[in-house]
């Protein structure tokens, strides 16, 4: 059980954390942090399987690259959709 | 061979222990807290993964920009706390997922794909000498121009969704900007050596990008510059340079047989013009990500 | 070299429209989106004549870069994509100098969704194809949310969750299949797995179909779609129903066709039940439904699912095929005309209840004439597009003798002309007429436009030779 | 003697850290609380960046390591004056020894 496979079998457990949270958890924000979590869960499988035996592989780690800079883009936008319905709702009250 | 093994250990304890943590805890702020030190600890991650571009970028980007924009949003909504009914659930839904992707994925047979030595074959040609560059920008750079193409759509989905907001300076605070003074120039530095370090060692223009727009955020924060209300056209344009420059190189003119073809004798220059330019436009358009949601100082306003 | 340039152009007239602004923005969309449907007819005419191609990106070849294969369906999607973007494109300038609205972003992201659409389409690698749903995702979700109003943005927000939540079961089935095979290329992988039925293929086969599922909006994963596309402007919500949703169908079919042809054919009993189970749900909640928006789109919920019904028919070859393309491509036009002419009535009436179009009886002809074609197709009544799809896959379940194929094909007809015709009666209940509440004009061009795509999508009954020639040279394996 | 002085410099860094969070843990408010912080970690941080300066392989590498050092005095100084003067403007109360706050 090399260290590279502990990486990935932890990054299953950080994908399962996220989806579960995403799916279950009903407050905006903490849904927020769950598909980072998830994400992260995710891109670490990738690296970690890919580099089961030991050999550093560049393109995985381009891909999660990429992942992550996608991920700050939803982030970025899932906050402004939360900022302006909870604007909204401070004008309500 | 231990010590590292342990180490390890605590550090994937450590990952699961902080994402429980923000995700199923009581109170927002220390969910967010949280989400950062488990940014933090990922960057540990991707280090001893050996994958140090990406350790860059997690630090800058996963815990760094994500983190200020999550307490940024934390201090506007009000403190209402996850209802408590679903979240016991989430935690037997989790452990069977994860048990049975850990069973399918722990039985795979121990061997390596055949891309890294492709990688390393074509690096010669690739006009770059770090693997992870040549393969971001030469082999998939077709991912990094839809890449960017994400990182618009998401800033015009911001700017439209926050529209209405007019542009918001925070309270100037003079020690905070007296380092401020001190730690932007020496960020503009780090992300200039970060562009240029990208074509033989770990670096690029995604952590360059990251790099300036965390000076930007620092700006906004002492109170030095203004959050974006509607983007001026000199804005705009310093956004869309970087793309349109990208797309130009990657455009079928000029002879160039197909997309993206770059001509190894001067392939090192056309990666390091488009790097130049996504460095530049990324960097306003992260830290656009941030200042289009600034909002005004809660405790100015008496709304804690 | 034309599909570089089908990539490359939206890209660059979306960044222009945002730097040029509200006004010329529109002229830029509609000059580019002209010049993209002659290159995609010039794609068509291409495949058709030399057959699929492939074409490798920066010129590195398949595991190493990224491939894109152009074949007869994503030839004929790609000029779909371009059919449909034109006229509404022509629809929304109208639309928002009615509504006084400026789209300064709405353009931009147009431009995006269009050139994630065309890269989508001819991707034949599976990190690529993350990418491009990834950006799709994210335009759909900010073009919902440009509208401003509060049911948008709640609508936008669940809709953004839901693709989250798919992208990323999506990306963890890559990571598998590239930690299994060692590439994620489409080519590569289509000799790799079928030979391979081992368990961890199955699974990230299992993760990628749910991630799509849930893009698709299938049936139990349907939520988040009556919401976003209901509330989102009429212009939008054609644009997606029309297209995005159909682009995560796609990937299913193609992995379906290419990487997972092995084995799949004990699995395709799950997508065509749930797809049964979609026309079903969809069509009730559509005949219960209380605005018309809302009602259009659970039809769409409805029709998503008859696409599914192809699956098991696959084994039979082009016929299914053919049957899907048309199906594809009647549902695309129909659905784009009727979310059109909601937007004129709701223009025009002020109410988007369907009881609120009594209000309109006698008024707006061509927007009626535009209701009744765009129904005939759904419900698939010749010599409609809609009614040469269902009659293929009438043909195909029959080869293959499932009879409750045949059953739910032909309930999902009847169920689609009983919620179109409760639109449809309202144009005659002249009782009503009197009190008619004070109509807004509304500019012909909407009206032309909405016309324009119900009548297409009638001719594509017409044109189905042709299309079934475009497939058939390039059909996938 | 290069390799017994960075094992020693790392152990007196270890050192401040456990200083610095005993201090964070036991110290009755947020202004001596900064000050643990502060002062003991940021010796830590020091003493720490000095003994990986002194295995640098090269002499770049050696100065961007201790190049670390002033970046953080410089953070950790900044950060903790905003906390401290936010946590004086939300008027939170000195530790129970401390005398009142002036007025």
């Amino acid at each position: 059980m090399s260290a590279t496979l502990l990486y990935a079998l932890t990054g299953c457990a950080l994908f399962a954390l996220g989806l579960g949270a995403t799916v279950l958890v009903t407050e905006p924000l903490r849904r927020v942090l769950a598909f980072n979590v998830m994400g992260s869960g995710a891109f670490l499988v990738f690296v970690g399987l890919a580099q089961r035996a030991g050999v550093s592989d560049p393109v995985p780690q381009a891909m999660v690259l990429t992942g992550i800079v996608v991920a700050v883009a939803a982030t970025a936008l899932a906050l402004a959709l939360i900022r302006r319905l909870e604007r909204d709702d401070d004008d309500a009250r | 061979m231990n010590v590292a093994v342990v180490f390890d250990g605590v550090l994937a304890a450590g990952l699961v222990w902080a994402a429980a943590g923000a995700l199923l805890g009581r109170d927002r702020y220390r969910a967010v807290i949280l989400f950062i030190v488990f940014g933090l600890l990922m960057t540990l991650a991707w280090v001893r993964l050996s994958a140090p571009d990406i350790a860059l970028a997690e630090a800058a980007i996963g815990a760094g920009l994500t983190g200020a924009l999550l307490l940024d949003a934390l201090g506007g909504t009000t403190a209402a706390t996850a209802g408590r009914a679903r979240r016991w659930m989430v935690l037997p839904l989790a452990v069977t997922v994860a048990a049975v992707l850990a069973a399918v994925l722990r039985a795979l047979p121990v061997r390596s794909g055949p891309l890294p030595d492709a990688v390393s074959a074509a690096l010669p040609e690739s006009g770059v000498t770090h693997p992870v560059t040549a393969v971001l920008l030469n082999f998939r750079g077709y991912d990094t121009l839809l890449e960017v193409a994400v990182l618009l759509a998401a800033l015009l989905g911001v700017l439209g969704a926050v529209r209405h907001a007019e542009p918001v300076r925070l309270a100037s605070a003079p020690v905070l900007q007296a380092a401020a003074r001190v730690l932007v120039p020496l960020m503009m530095l780090a992300a200039g050596y970060l562009l240029w370090a990208g074509a033989h060692r770990p670096g690029g223009a995604f952590q360059a990008a990251a790099v300036l727009a965390a000076a930007a955020v620092l700006l906004a924060l002492v109170g030095m510059i203004s959050g974006w209300g509607r983007p001026s056209l000199r804005l705009r344009c310093a956004i869309a340079a970087g793309p349109l420059l990208f797309l130009a190189i990657a455009a079928p003119l000029a002879g160039r047989a197909a997309l993206l073809v770059l001509p190894p004798q001067h392939a090192g220059l056309l990666i390091l013009l488009i790097e130049a330019g996504l460095t530049l436009s990324l960097g306003f358009l992260l830290a656009g990500l941030f200042l289009a949601l600034l909002r005004s100082d809660p405790v100015d306003t008496g709304k804690r | 070299m034309l599909i570089a340039w089908l990539i490359v152009l939206p890209l660059a007239w979306a960044l222009a429209a945002w730097l040029a602004g509200a006004r010329r923005g529109a002229t830029i969309a509609c000059a580019g989106v002209l010049v993209q449907l002659l290159l995609a007819l010039a794609l068509a005419r291409e495949v058709a004549a030399h057959g699929p191609f492939t074409y490798a990106v920066g010129g590195w070849g398949a595991p190493l870069g990224i491939d894109l294969h152009v074949d007869g369906l994503s030839a004929l999607l790609v000029l779909l994509t371009e059919v449909v973007a034109l006229p509404l494109v022509l629809y929304t300038r109208a639309w928002l100098v009615a509504q006084e609205q400026d789209g300064t972003y709405l353009w931009p992201l147009l431009g995006l969704l269009l050139a994630a659409l065309h890269a989508l389409f001819v991707s034949a690698d599976l990190f690529n194809l993350y990418v491009t749903l990834e950006l799709l995702g994210l335009g759909a979700v900010a073009l919902v949310a440009s509208g401003g109003e509060r049911k948008q943005l709640a609508a936008a927000l669940r809709y953004l969750v839901a693709s989250l939540v798919a992208s990323g079961c999506f990306l963890l089935g890559v990571a598998v299949i590239y930690g299994i095979h060692g590439t994620v290329s489409l080519a590569d992988l289509a000799e790799r797995v079928p030979a391979d039925p081992t368990t961890p293929t199955l699974l990230a086969g299992a993760l990628m179909l749910l991630g799509l599922m849930i893009k698709t909006a299938l049936f139990p994963f349907h939520g988040w779609l009556p919401a976003a596309h209901g509330s989102a402007a009429a212009p939008v919500s054609a644009l997606l129903s029309a297209l995005v949703v159909k682009a995560s169908f796609y990937v299913i079919l193609r992995l379906r066709l290419s990487v997972y042809s092995g084995w799949a054919e004990q699995l395709d009993w799950l997508p065509a039940l749930l797809g049964g189970g979609a026309i079903l749900y969809g069509s009730w909640c559509a005949l219960r439904a209380e605005r018309l928006k809302m009602l259009i789109a659970y039809s769409t919920v409805a029709q998503l699912g008859y696409l599914f019904l192809l699956f098991p028919l696959l084994a039979v070859g082009e016929l299914a095929l053919t049957a899907g393309a048309l199906q594809i491509l009647a549902h695309a036009l129909a659905k784009a005309a009727l979310f059109a002419a909601a937007g004129i009535a709701l223009l025009a009436s002020g109410r988007d209840s369907v009881a609120g179009l009594a209000s309109l009886a006698g008024v707006l002809p061509l927007t009626w004439f535009a209701f009744g074609l765009a129904g005939t197709s759904l419900m698939g009544l010749p010599p409609s597009g809609g009614f040469l799809a269902k009659w293929l896959l009438i043909d195909a379940a029959i080869m293959r003798g499932q009879w409750i194929m045949i059953l739910l094909v032909v309930a999902s007809g009847l169920l689609a002309a009983a919620y179109i015709f409760r639109i449809l009666s309202c144009a005659f209940r002249s009782a009503e007429r009197e009190q008619a509440v004070a109509l807004r004009p509304v500019p012909r061009t909407m009206e032309w436009v909405a016309f324009a795509l119900a009548a297409a999508s009638v001719l594509v009954g017409l044109e189905a030779n042709a299309i079934a020639g475009l497939l058939g040279t390039g059909g996938a394996r | 003697m290069l390799e017994f002085a960075s094992t020693a410099l790392m152990l007196l860094g270890a050192g401040f850290f456990f200083a610095g969070t005993v201090g964070l843990l036991r110290f009755p408010d947020v202004y001596s609380r900064l000050h643990a912080l502060t002062k003991a970690d940021n010796l830590g941080v020091g003493c720490i960046a000095l003994a990986l300066a002194l295995q640098a392989d090269g002499l770049a590498s050696a100065l961007k390591l201790l190049l670390i050092w002033p970046l953080a005095l410089l953070a950790s100084a900044a950060v903790s004056y905003a906390i401290a003067e936010r946590a004086h403007a939300l008027g939170t109360p000195l530790g129970d020894a401390g005398a009142d706050d002036p007025p």
